[in-house]
């Protein structure tokens, strides 16, 4: 079995951004999304997901190095400043690599 | 005497307060407040099917106009306050808009106490989402030019979108539109669903709206004094404003204390959703705080019985 | 006139086409559901138990032949619109069971009309989910073999097991029993939660339906003209079939309505999942897309009135 | 006869034993038993407002002193059936504690056949869930010392906060204060919701309790035939020990079958959790194997009907 | 605290495969899995978890190179073909090395 | 974009232990955290999440390497032993340094 190497970027942010963090990032050339609700918090503010305001989503992205690096590129200028919002990167390998 | 519905705000509180583990899903959050929605439209719409639309303009114009001066009057005040330019105008727009659940308690205690009001009251409660938030979105934005000119920007189509087509807009809207093409007889193979049951949904809902606000009584001591003091003054204000455009309008004295709640409550759900997108660098937690953490707290223990002396008193003859 | 429930379900398929963020929980519609499958149960279950199980036996027995005899018509007719062997076969498998929320809306809409059917009708509903499915199967796996023999094997025990103890035949068919068992009196304390708030549950259900066939809809452009009049056409078509079945067995007019009904609908629940399982390799989305976006508005809107009609002209007597 | 409700319970174990993929969403049961909680204690509540608390005073010390003393009694006979100290502390401190849905159903029960209780009955259930749980963890921790000393101190004060101020207790008592501060006629409003569904939410909270208690069925097996012993005989035998604590308190027929059904019934929701917490080296399998899949559909099915002729036996006057 | 290295197999499907991804990977040599539901979408079609069929969920299993391996290669053979699914593997370390 | 290495450490435990996990990585020096709801199993249990004593979660925590082993130990000494528990680590590169 082949494997391919490809960048997971996980975005964990607030859930008013789901729409627009699912819209850039396939603009940015990602293939495919994945999404749960999370609850979290951290020194800045408590999120606990009890009521609309208050919901938290994680956002998975599998795709290039290049891919990624453009979308949270993306991210940390446009929402990052004004959002409660945390990203990070991680090396996985792929089977089908034309998918990512 | 006290509403039952507001024990269960207040046992929310509580059980915020001494930390209990007690927490409603989300799921349910979400239900109920769709419930509440369809169940006030679907109630309002009932009464427009027996009444000529025409007729209602002018309060329609009215309760826009109000929704919409809100935030113009109260914006000056925040900034004199200290908040920073934008975060004034997001707040002042949370209080332009209005507070469904405050609405349905005032509505509930006009019931009680035997007070009538015009039945088409939900009609005004769905035209007044949306004028203080776009008052308060074109205060945050004008005159605003920063470093980056981007985010700036309010992309106003999306905005309108979210707003007209927003859950709650929706709900109600749709509600109304259905109570009033079926009328009283086609509703009513679903009344048992959304008539009797809506007071006893309503305490299910407040007990969780009493463990959000419950939450944020921690956040007063980061936002001073000030905050509280302007959560506490301005829903009398502004409901003086609402019972007098009632006054113009001739409404019954149940509907000046409507309008009167109307304009004294502060949105919790259509406003922070849209100030998010549209002003996403105003502070949220402080609006909230005030909006869901004071004011709506205040309003529906004090201030809706407040209103309804208010509006006895201006007007005698009724 | 139209019911009022199935403004409901235009309100959510509007909601989806101006792309509104109103979203039902997921848990709240798999409640609804599961509620709706209870309450069918138990109101069919309270009048089984007024009467002689034996009578039934040739009604049963239809049913279970006019359920799996609509694959076998359906599969070439698909075929020669162009699917494959298996995505007709699935395709026809939804056709070949029922879908158990067209059969409340007709039940709501014959009850409107002041036209009475066999009351034990929840029973024909929880026999026919499961003979079309199987009929599909056999159709979509005759015959296959493929260079991997091993995914064309299907596993019939753990299939029988999945229909037969799937949620929705066991809802049923547990209420069924429940209400035979308990009849009227001793269902009576749960019938202010089973029955009286029936209707309102429906409408919400219907509301949640609506999103999700609105979200179908955009799928329509995809597959073509073909399904759309396929799906659109093949209704009224089995509906005759069921009326026809109904006449020879001596049912009422109503009777009649609803045999047709259920041979007209298309399932969304227990038959989609079941393909998934044994065959696979057919467009899932293609199925529901007919199924859901086209087949169950149709019924909901237009069929069931036409499907009274069409009793009524078929049985004048009565 | 059985009661209805029994017979969802039964649907939910069958459902489980035939390995039905009938799932009810988290979020559902979480909403059904909060439901269930606030409703209990609203009722009680409604008829504290009819008495003096005053006379109410030696039977809430013997409720206490009745769960206090259940573990004090268990935990040995669990030592002599080979558990070691902290699982037969901690099994036995969910006998100690009570049963609120076992409660609900024999209310049910009682109401059906005609028997009259002690309307404030609610009081006892909120009384009774702690001292059990109490008594458990003493035994557990009293004398206990490891090799890791720190494992073993239990934190009482967080402790004491988790079980008065923990869900159930909060919701129980919650509902108590509220019912007895607005009274019959102040709840009215909400009576709709909280009164004629009571039992048909019963019902569906049971199909979830059988299927979690279906699940359990299996681990049977791993714990052997002495704990199903155990749990078969242990609740008659406290039974008896609660209808006699009722007799000697003067309650009515009905009042010992209820207090003798709160002693024969062992929690599964607050006595779990407090156990994890104050005592997680204990099997917490084993104990809820035992409570929830043993205990708790004997009692429903068999034990309260029993208890109820054990009252009669015990109170022939009445 | 030593840590061992072992591979993290996570499996995006259709909620309908659970079962039988769970099975599988049992009777692969996985000793253990973690499920929770997601929504998601690839240029070929968007799962919402509005409904039923809608439903997707995320498995994870933490195993040795070649269970997990193997469990990736019998998920592709037999479902892959036929079911929206995406799978990738990263490698992480854990504490307990026998319990994975 | 600067990137700079973190471990992110996974705690998968029964629900009960939430608020004690939180407070606990806080403690230690976590600046954040996030959690969701799972279902899961091993050869010892399994957790459908069906009903409350049966609910499981999944922590993420993002820090340091010297945290992370400070909090891992500490789970693993206190909880490891009574309660459904696994943990594990992997490398992660995040941007905003200062923040985890
Ligand atoms: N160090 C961390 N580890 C894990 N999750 C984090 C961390 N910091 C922040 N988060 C998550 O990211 C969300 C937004 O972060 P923030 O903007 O820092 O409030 C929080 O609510 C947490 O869910
Ligand atoms: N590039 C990707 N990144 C993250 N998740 C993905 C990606 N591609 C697909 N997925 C997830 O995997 C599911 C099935 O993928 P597919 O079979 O490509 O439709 C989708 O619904 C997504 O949840
Ligand atoms: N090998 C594994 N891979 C993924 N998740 C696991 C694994 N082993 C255990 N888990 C998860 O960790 C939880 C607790 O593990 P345990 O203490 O082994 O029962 C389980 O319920 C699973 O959700
Ligand atoms: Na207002
Ligand atoms: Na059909
Ligand atoms: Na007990």
């Amino acid at each position: 079995m082949d494997k391919h190497a490809r960048t997971l970027l996980v975005i964990i942010a607030e859930a008013a951004l789901e729409k627009r963090l699912v819209a850039d990032s396939q603009r940015l050339g990602a293939q495919g999304y994945t999404v749960h609700d999370v609850r979290g918090g951290s020194r800045l503010s408590v999120r606990e997901s009890l009521w609309e305001a208050d919901r938290s989503i994680e956002m998975k992205v599998i795709a290039s190095p290049e891919v990624a690096d453009a979308i949270a590129r993306h991210v940390m200028g446009s929402y990052a400043p004004h959002y409660g919002l945390t990203l990070y990167f991680a090396d996985v390998d792929v089977i089908r690599p034309e998918k990512f | 005497m006290i509403d039952v519905v507001v024990l269960f705000f207040l046992l929310g509180v509580f059980a915020r307060l001494v930390k209990s583990d007690l927490r409603l899903p989300e799921a349910l959050y979400e239900t109920l407040s769709i419930y509440l929605l369809l169940a006030i439209g679907l109630k309002g719409g009932i009464e427009l099917s027996k009444q000529p639309m025409l007729a209602l303009l002018p309060q329609m114009l009215a309760c826009m106009a109000l929704g919409f001066a809100i935030p113009l009057v109260l914006t000056p005040v925040l900034r004199l306050l200290g908040l920073s330019r934008v975060d004034a105008a997001a707040m002042a727009a949370h209080y332009g808009s209005v507070s469904v659940v405050t609405f349905a308690v005032a509505s509930a205690y006009l019931a009680a106490q035997g007070v009538s009001a015009e039945p088409h009251a939900a009609l005004w409660v769905a035209i007044m989402e949306a004028p203080g938030i776009v008052a308060g979105i074109l205060l945050a934005r004008l005159g605003a030019r920063g470093a980056d000119g981007q985010a700036q920007r309010v992309n106003w189509g999306e905005l309108a979108h979210d707003v007209f087509f927003g859950k709650s807009v929706l709900l109600l809207a749709g509600g109304l539109v259905i109570g009033a093409v079926m009328g009283e007889a086609g509703t009513a193979p679903i009344a048992p669903v959304f008539m009797a049951p809506f007071k006893g949904v309503l305490a299910l809902f407040l007990l969780e709206l009493g463990l959000v606000a419950g939450g944020r009584l921690g956040e007063l001591r980061r936002y001073g004094l000030r905050i509280v003091v302007f959560a506490l003054v301005t829903p009398p204000v502004l409901a003086l404003g609402g019972a007098l455009t009632g006054l113009a309008l001739g409404l019954s004295t149940g509907g000046m204390a409507i309008l009167a709640t109307l304009a004294a409550s502060a949105s919790y759900i259509a406003a922070p959703t849209a100030m998010r997108m549209a002003v996403p660098e105003a502070n949220a937690a402080l609006s909230i705080t005030a909006a869901l953490g004071i004011t709506f707290p205040f309003n529906i223990v004090l201030g809706v019985p407040l209103y309804l002396q208010m509006a006895r008193w201006l007007n005698p003859g009724a």
